[in-house]
């Protein structure tokens, strides 16, 4: 259950959403769904652009506190990648339904939990962009996010990608990075106890899993066969995946 | 929020005279279901019920805690149903709507008033602790025949379940983690599930299984059959609409019985495959073996 | 039902603190009062601390001689006046709208986020005083909000068995309201007939059961024995009017004269409130 | 994807090399790009990159569920109900209703205009539409004041109302083109209208919004024909898919 | 609006126009050299003293109130015994096991902070409304501060039945669980309750940066929190604390907060490719105003009291106008805000 299992999408999921995905990956597995633009309430409407609405679901007991942190980290930063002045007085809805997550075996978990779950941060992000891709919503840019734990262990430090939850209880500092499609650093959380270095380190990796394959010239993303994969190239993932799903959309050209 | 759009004129008149002639949209028999797929998540007690273009997701989850003062020896046991805005935009965060109330209601008659689960198997220390197990209902996409499709989801994600196993030593209660001790099923006695029955015509003398969203939009009655495989019925709901002839009911009951049967059948063999998956080595050895190292 | 909008605390209930009242005998006997039955405590009042409201005043009412015997302090925003929701009906004057919150960490007994009918209580008193007082036909169409956190309501921590006080508790700190509220109100500029304050006497009776009762003004309960009666007085001193009176307990019926005395006192209670008030708000002049 | 036309997603630099330079006509960008000045062409959505170097136009081709109004867009709405000069519809669900006036129907005037029940389906053209307005129909062409085929459809009152079915935008689009079966590679209606049919009798109206109604006599027909176009656009059924589809769904419902 | 040739008064054009008013503010510098002040006077990186006081709320075992300019938070924590017979899943501590110490805090729900902003603090924020999405958000960061920090130690809140044991274990805290098991063993003393400390935060006065000025709060609150002694009655069966004694609770460390939010010189920065086009400026502190007009924001908690700087926690989100560097050059600057707080905290 960690960076070994490659993760896996799947888009057009429900039927009856304009856009959605499933996505596995680490031992989560989420469900999102998009709609949008459609009519936004009075109290949400903006005059010159869309408002965009996350909404986070956990799989066991109603959602609190933390969803709600979840959903305005999620929001301020799909609020950048969306061109929300097209759809001026409109609402963009992401509802992202947790359906499994990996358990830690040490403890009995509780059904509400107050503390932020930075582990599942990447798995929300990524599949609220799979969604809002499949759902053909203009943005400006897509993202590609990953999770990374500074275990230190017999005084050694390693860093975990994209650690259990065991992992997370453990590490002296963790650490959620998300990347747009341009480089940008969308997405910053850390927690714990580290230093400036440590997190450069962080950064280092994290950009590393994000970022690897160089934005796509003409289009065709330049697979460096020749580099073994180390680590998932979260990049190519989202392009393979897109890439399956226009050409089973286009098949009949 | 917008409400839901009414089906237009056209598709009401056409759906209605269609059946008349024994005709539905898909192509379907009248007594004829969707395909109804049943998968489990990584995790123990976690199933994901296709049913058409339906689907419906339950997991179960149990927690210690203080029991009823009035049922001292008694567990909790509740079911909990949201429609979400990922069902469709029209439902609300936190606003109940109509579906979501008789949907809850319903699996509530048919799983937890039944006793199909053994709530007294739930208490720990009387009056002071006791098991509080719980059923999240989540619709992912809603096709119609919610209520039967939520209720194989919610059988199999419970029967699917383990809890935390527990010991007693000098009146003093420990709770082990799964780390500890390999976590175990609930006591579960019978699995009674429902078949909807739609009624169409002006006297809904078309009889309809598995009504779609559209269908379900137009019928003019509906009775929903809860029972097992035994055929022992645990309640039967026909929420007003359209008068209908008593005998008409007892040959929907009869047929649905067949139906629970199929149903029961595919519960076992999803459950059977899954625990052989999970015995050689699936995902708790895998867990198990990363946490150890 | 938990509140899924707030971090809540464990799911078997928390005690508060009990004390071993053995270890310490002396506390128990009650204290008696600390000032001539006359006077009132020293109130320390201030505007201006929420800038971005209207108008905005703290008070604070000096802690008593008694060790562990803590004051009132209140903090009070006015928003508005502002136009009516579309939604709400037509109104030929300003629509007050009061709200008394104790926090949390206010009183003996931690208080919950929700407020609970006291609170109501208090926040409906409050409301008809300063009705009485503000010129409301001067903002038709439009609504005021007048909200009111308890910070420290005025209780004995030390007794630690309540003997069913709370209610002489919420006359002072209604008193404490009603001032505190005319203050923000003045510092909003929103008009009034003249400055409303609050003030509280009760009749007390301190020497054993067959003592004669007597009137104090600004009673601290845990300096008292008992407490027979009490009322609460919102008093308009330039036209000499009572825009809200709260009466609480009973009199013993033999002499008649006790509730007008009572209430002159209170009234006596609120102009003390008053000087102190208004020389606050002509500091601020300045 | 090693054709010359790329797939791209949001944000993604195009090669200036596959942008067309025509040296007269400006260059028309389609659905799908955005120009950044001063010369950054960038996708905002994941699809097809196709460019017409003689029209010197560019757009990106990619399928999608909800519908964006506009203008000439022939459209399948519902009516919900009547204001006083106009009829609001229903372009696609949980949207802002669009307006289609009274008397945007052929020869309708203050007396004579149709009246129409809400429900009540109606073929018509997007007349006006803009990112800060609710779009606005018309049923009839401003040019030559004719209908040319716009208006309600089927008759529910009388029984033939016909019915409407779902399909994906993109397979709209598809049916929608001039040469549907050269270009957009759907041949499923003539087909059953033709001999794998046995030539059905039946009438549609494709809307852009992605919905497609279909009226006929019998009900049989109504129901094959609406199948045999959503499964065509599920199962994305080439042109032989979509024979032996007709093939066989024909054979089922004889 | 902000065309040159219509003349507003300042405060109106403040009104009509925020973004642009905030824009000429920072541009309007004559010469270059100056740095740029913003509409509230302040330099760019410059904070608003920051003020913590003890306060004197008698009904709670601490309190602070900390005024952040005009934003004005108070704190009170108050302790509740929780006995262990209501605690669902309690082990006996002696049993060691994974995860102890952070583990009970957590999983016995022994820290309970809630923020209230429904005070009328600000216009925005009416009473009588369930607390808003800002307010959730906030209270979740506290509680997850709180604990990652560890800065309350759990020996502090266990209760032991033999009384002598309570008084020497907060003596050796930090000295490790594993010698308080030890002891635990040869005398079965035994956990019979814990402390819950119940932590309202209350806004009296909202004028931007919450969480700042809510951390600094906590922190203050808790330095000063000392709960009274508490013992087993075996012949009441319960819990019963001393009026005398008291006992301060140990605190470890001092994390600071540090927020910046970043004003782009484009509404809703029109970016299209990677480097965000216009300027923007880093606002250390921001208020209200600023805080409308910003997406992009970070906060960094640092502690350095022993010596290096250590990183608690980074939020950042929002934008990527603050990329690798900025985060890099940021730490110092939470540094200088660290040794100001620390001041203030004295």
């Amino acid at each position: 259950m960690t960076a070994t299992t490659a993760p896996k999408a799947a888009l057009g999921v429900l039927p009856r959403s304009d856009g959605s995905a499933k996505y596995s990956h680490a031992g989560y597995t989420l469900t999102a769904s998009v709609n949008g633009p459609i009519e936004a309430q009075r109290r949400d409407e903006h005059a010159y652009e869309a408002h965009v609405e996350v909404i986070v679901r956990p799989a066991a007991g109603v959602g609190g506190t933390r969803e709600r942190h979840l959903e305005s980290l999620l929001q301020s930063s799909l609020a950048q990648l969306i061109l929300v002045k097209n759809f001026p007085r409109s609402l963009i809805q992401v509802v992202l339904q947790i359906e499994d997550s990996p358990e830690n075996d040490y403890v009995n978990t509780k059904l509400v939990q107050a503390s932020l779950n930075f582990a599942i941060m990447p798995a929300l992000v990524q599949t609220a962009i799979l969604a809002l891709l499949s759902a053909g919503v203009p943005m400006r840019a897509t993202a590609t996010a990953t999770a990374v734990a500074v275990v230190h262990q017999d005084g050694a430090k390693k860093m975990v990608v994209d650690p259990s939850p065991r992992e997370v209880e453990t590490a002296s500092s963790v650490h959620v990075l998300a990347f747009t499609s341009h480089n940008g650093l969308l997405l910053a959380e850390s927690e714990g106890d580290f230093t400036v270095g440590e997190w450069d380190d962080v950064y280092e990796t994290a950009k590393e899993i994000c970022c690897r394959s160089t934005p796509a010239k003409e289009g065709t993303a330049m697979v460096l066969d020749d580099e073994e994969p180390s680590a998932t190239d979260m990049r190519q993932f989202l392009r393979s995946t897109m890439e399956s799903k226009v050409a089973a959309d286009l098949h009949w050209k | 929020m917008p409400r839901e759009a009414e089906p237009s004129l056209n598709e009401k008149q056409f759906v209605t005279q269609a059946l008349q002639e024994n005709l539905r949209l898909d192509g379907r028999q009248l007594d004829q279901y969707r395909p109804l797929e049943l998968t489990f998540g990584d995790q123990y007690g976690v199933a994901d019920v296709t049913l058409g273009k339906t689907r419906v997701l339950a997991k179960a989850t149990a927690e210690v805690t203080v029991p009823y003062i009035d049922r001292p020896l008694d567990g909790i046991f509740t079911i909990a149903t949201e429609l979400s805005p990922m069902t469709s935009p029209a439902f609300e965060v936190n606003r109940p709507t109509e579906t979501e109330v008789l949907l809850s209601r319903l699996l509530e008659k048919t799983v937890r008033r039944s006793g199909a689960l053994d709530t007294e198997s739930l208490c720990l220390v009387a009056g002071q602790k006791c098991w509080s197990v719980r059923v999240d209902v989540h619709v992912v996409s809603h096709d119609g025949g919610l209520t039967d499709a939520a209720c194989v989801a919610v059988v199999a994600a419970l029967r699917h379940f383990r809890k935390p196993d527990t010991s007693m030593e000098a009146g003093r209660l420990t709770v082990y983690t799964p780390a500890e001790r390999e976590p175990v099923p609930l006591s579960w006695l019978h699995s009674p599930l429902c078949v909807t029955w739609s009624f169409f015509g002006e006297d809904g003398e078309t009889a309809v299984l598995d009504a779609t969203w559209l269908e379900e939009q137009v019928r003019v009655a509906s009775c929903t059959v809860s029972l097992n495989k035994h055929g022992e019925i645990c309640q039967i709901a026909k929420l007003g609409g359209m008068p209908v002839d008593a005998v008409v009911l007892l040959q929907c009951t009869s047929v649905a019985l067949v139906k629970v049967k199929e149903f029961s059948d595919l519960l076992d063999r999803r459950l059977a495959e899954d625990l052989k998956k999970r015995e050689k080595g699936g995902f708790m050895a895998e867990l198990r073996a990363e946490n150890d190292r | 039902m938990a509140d899924r909008r707030r971090i809540n605390g464990p799911a078997g209930a928390t005690i508060p603190p009990v004390f071993d009242d053995v270890s310490t005998p002396k506390l128990k006997s009650p204290k008696t009062r600390s000032r001539p039955p006359n006077t009132t405590r020293k109130m320390y009042l201030k505007t201006g601390v929420t800038p971005s409201a209207s108008g905005s005043a703290y008070l604070e009412i000096e802690t008593s001689a008694t060790p562990g015997v803590s004051g009132l302090k209140l903090s009070c925003s006015v928003h508005g006046p502002r136009s009516l929701p579309r939604s709400a009906p037509f109104s030929p004057h300003i629509v007050l709208s009061t709200h008394v919150k104790y926090a949390p960490f206010a009183t003996k007994q931690r208080r919950g986020y929700l407020r609970d009918p006291s609170e109501r209580d208090l926040g409906i008193h409050l409301e008809a005083a300063l009705r009485g007082a503000i010129i409301a036909d001067r903002w038709p169409k439009s609504g005021v909000d007048i909200i009111i956190s308890i910070v420290e309501g005025d209780q004995d921590r030390e007794t630690s068995l309540l003997q069913g006080d709370e209610v002489w508790d919420m006359m002072n700190a209604l008193g404490g309201c009603i001032t505190v509220a005319a203050a923000a109100l003045a510092d909003a500029g929103i008009d009034c007939v003249d400055t409303v304050a609050g003030g509280v006497a009760a009749l007390v009776q301190d020497a054993g059961e067959d003592s004669i009762p007597t009137v104090v003004v600004d009673p601290i309960p845990s300096e008292h024995e008992k407490i027979l009666a009490a009322c609460c007085i919102a008093y308009l001193p330039t036209r000499d009017e009572v825009t809200n009176l709260w009466f609480r307990g009973d009199l013993p019926t033999s002499d008649i004269d006790l509730y007008t005395s009572l209430v002159e006192k209170g009234i006596q209670a609120s102009k003390n409130a008053n000087r102190v008030l208004v020389g606050c708000l002509a500091e601020t002049i300045e | 994807m090693a054709t010359g036309h790329p797939i791209v997603l949001p944000g993604e630099t195009i090669d200036p090399s596959l942008i067309p330079s025509h040296p007269k006509n400006p260059l028309r960008l389609g659905p799908g790009l955005r120009h950044i000045p001063p010369t950054d062409i960038v996708p905002t959505v994941a699809g097809q990159l196709i460019t017409n170097p003689a029209k010197n136009s560019m757009w990106i081709e990619y399928n999608s569920n909800r519908y964006i109004p506009t203008p000439s867009d022939l459209i399948l709405t519902q009516i919900l109900r009547s204001t006083t000069d106009a009829y609001l519809c229903l372009l696609s669900p949980h949207t802002a209703p669009a307006t289609l006036p009274h008397l945007a129907f052929e020869g309708a005037t203050k007396k004579t205009r149709p009246v129409l029940q809400p429900g009540q389906l109606v073929y018509a053209r997007v007349a006006l539409a803009n990112k800060h307005m609710d779009a606005e129909l018309e049923c009839v062409s401003a040019a030559t004041g004719k209908a040319d085929g716009l208006g309600p459809v089927g008759n529910p009152a009388a029984g033939s109302g016909g019915c409407a079915f779902d399909v994906s935008l993109g397979f709209a689009r598809r049916l929608l083109m001039a040469r549907s079966r050269a270009e957009g590679g759907v041949g499923v209606l003539e087909m059953l209208a033709g001999e794998e049919g046995g030539g059905l009798a039946f009438e549609t109206a494709v809307g852009r919004n992605g919905r497609v109604w279909v009226g006929s006599e019998s009900a049989r027909t109504v129901v094959l024909v609406g199948r045999a176009l959503q499964e065509t656009d599920r199962g994305g059924l080439g042109l032989e898919g979509q024979r032996r589809l007709v093939r066989r769904l024909v054979r089922e419902m004889r | 609006m902000s065309a040159p040739t219509i003349k507003l008064p300042a405060p109106l054009f403040a009104r009509l126009s925020p973004h642009p008013f905030l824009l000429r503010n920072l541009t309007s510098a004559a010469d270059p050299s100056r740095p740029a002040t913003r509409t509230n006077g302040r330099g760019t990186q410059e904070t608003r003293p920051l003020h913590a006081k003890a306060s004197s709320l008698s009904h709670a075992h601490g309190s602070s109130l900390v005024r952040l300019g005009d934003t004005t938070v108070l704190c009170g924590v108050r302790g509740e015994v929780l006995p262990v017979e209501r605690v669902p899943l309690f082990r006996p501590v002696d049993r060691g096991g994974v995860g102890l110490g952070r583990g009970e805090l957590r999983d016995y729900d022994l820290l309970v902070p809630n923020i209230e902003l429904a005070t009328g603090s600000a216009p925005q924020f009416l009473p009588g409304v369930p607390p808003t999405a800002l307010a959730q958000t906030l209270s979740t960061r506290v509680y997850s501060l709180l604990h990652s920090t560890g800065m309350v130690g759990v020996e502090d809140l266990r209760v032991w039945s033999k009384p002598a044991g309570g008084g020497e274990d907060t003596e050796m805290e930090g000295a490790g669980e594993g010698q308080e098991e030890e002891e635990g063993v040869k005398e079965e003393d035994r956990v019979v309750a814990y402390w819950v400390l119940y932590i309202d935060l209350l806004f009296v006065s909202f004028d931007g940066n919450p969480f700042d000025a809510a951390w600094a709060a906590v922190v203050a609150a808790l330095r000063n929190t000392s709960l009274p002694v508490a013992r087993w009655d075996p012949e009441r069966e319960m819990v019963v604390c001393s009026r005398t004694e008291k006992r301060q609770l140990n605190v470890k460390g001092l994390p600071v907060a540090c927020t910046a939010a970043v004003f782009e010189e484009k509404e809703l920065g029109e970016v299209g490719t990677g480097v965000p086009e216009g300027r923007h400026w880093l606002l250390l502190d921001p208020d209200r105003l600023e805080e409308t007009l910003c997406r992009e924001a970070i906060t960094m908690v640092v502690d350095c009291s022993d010596g290096e700087t250590r990183i608690k926690s980074i939020e950042k989100q929002g934008g990527t106008a603050i990329g690798r560097e900025l985060v890099r050059g940021f730490a110092t600057i939470a540094e200088k805000r660290w040794k100001e707080v620390q001041g203030a905290m004295k």
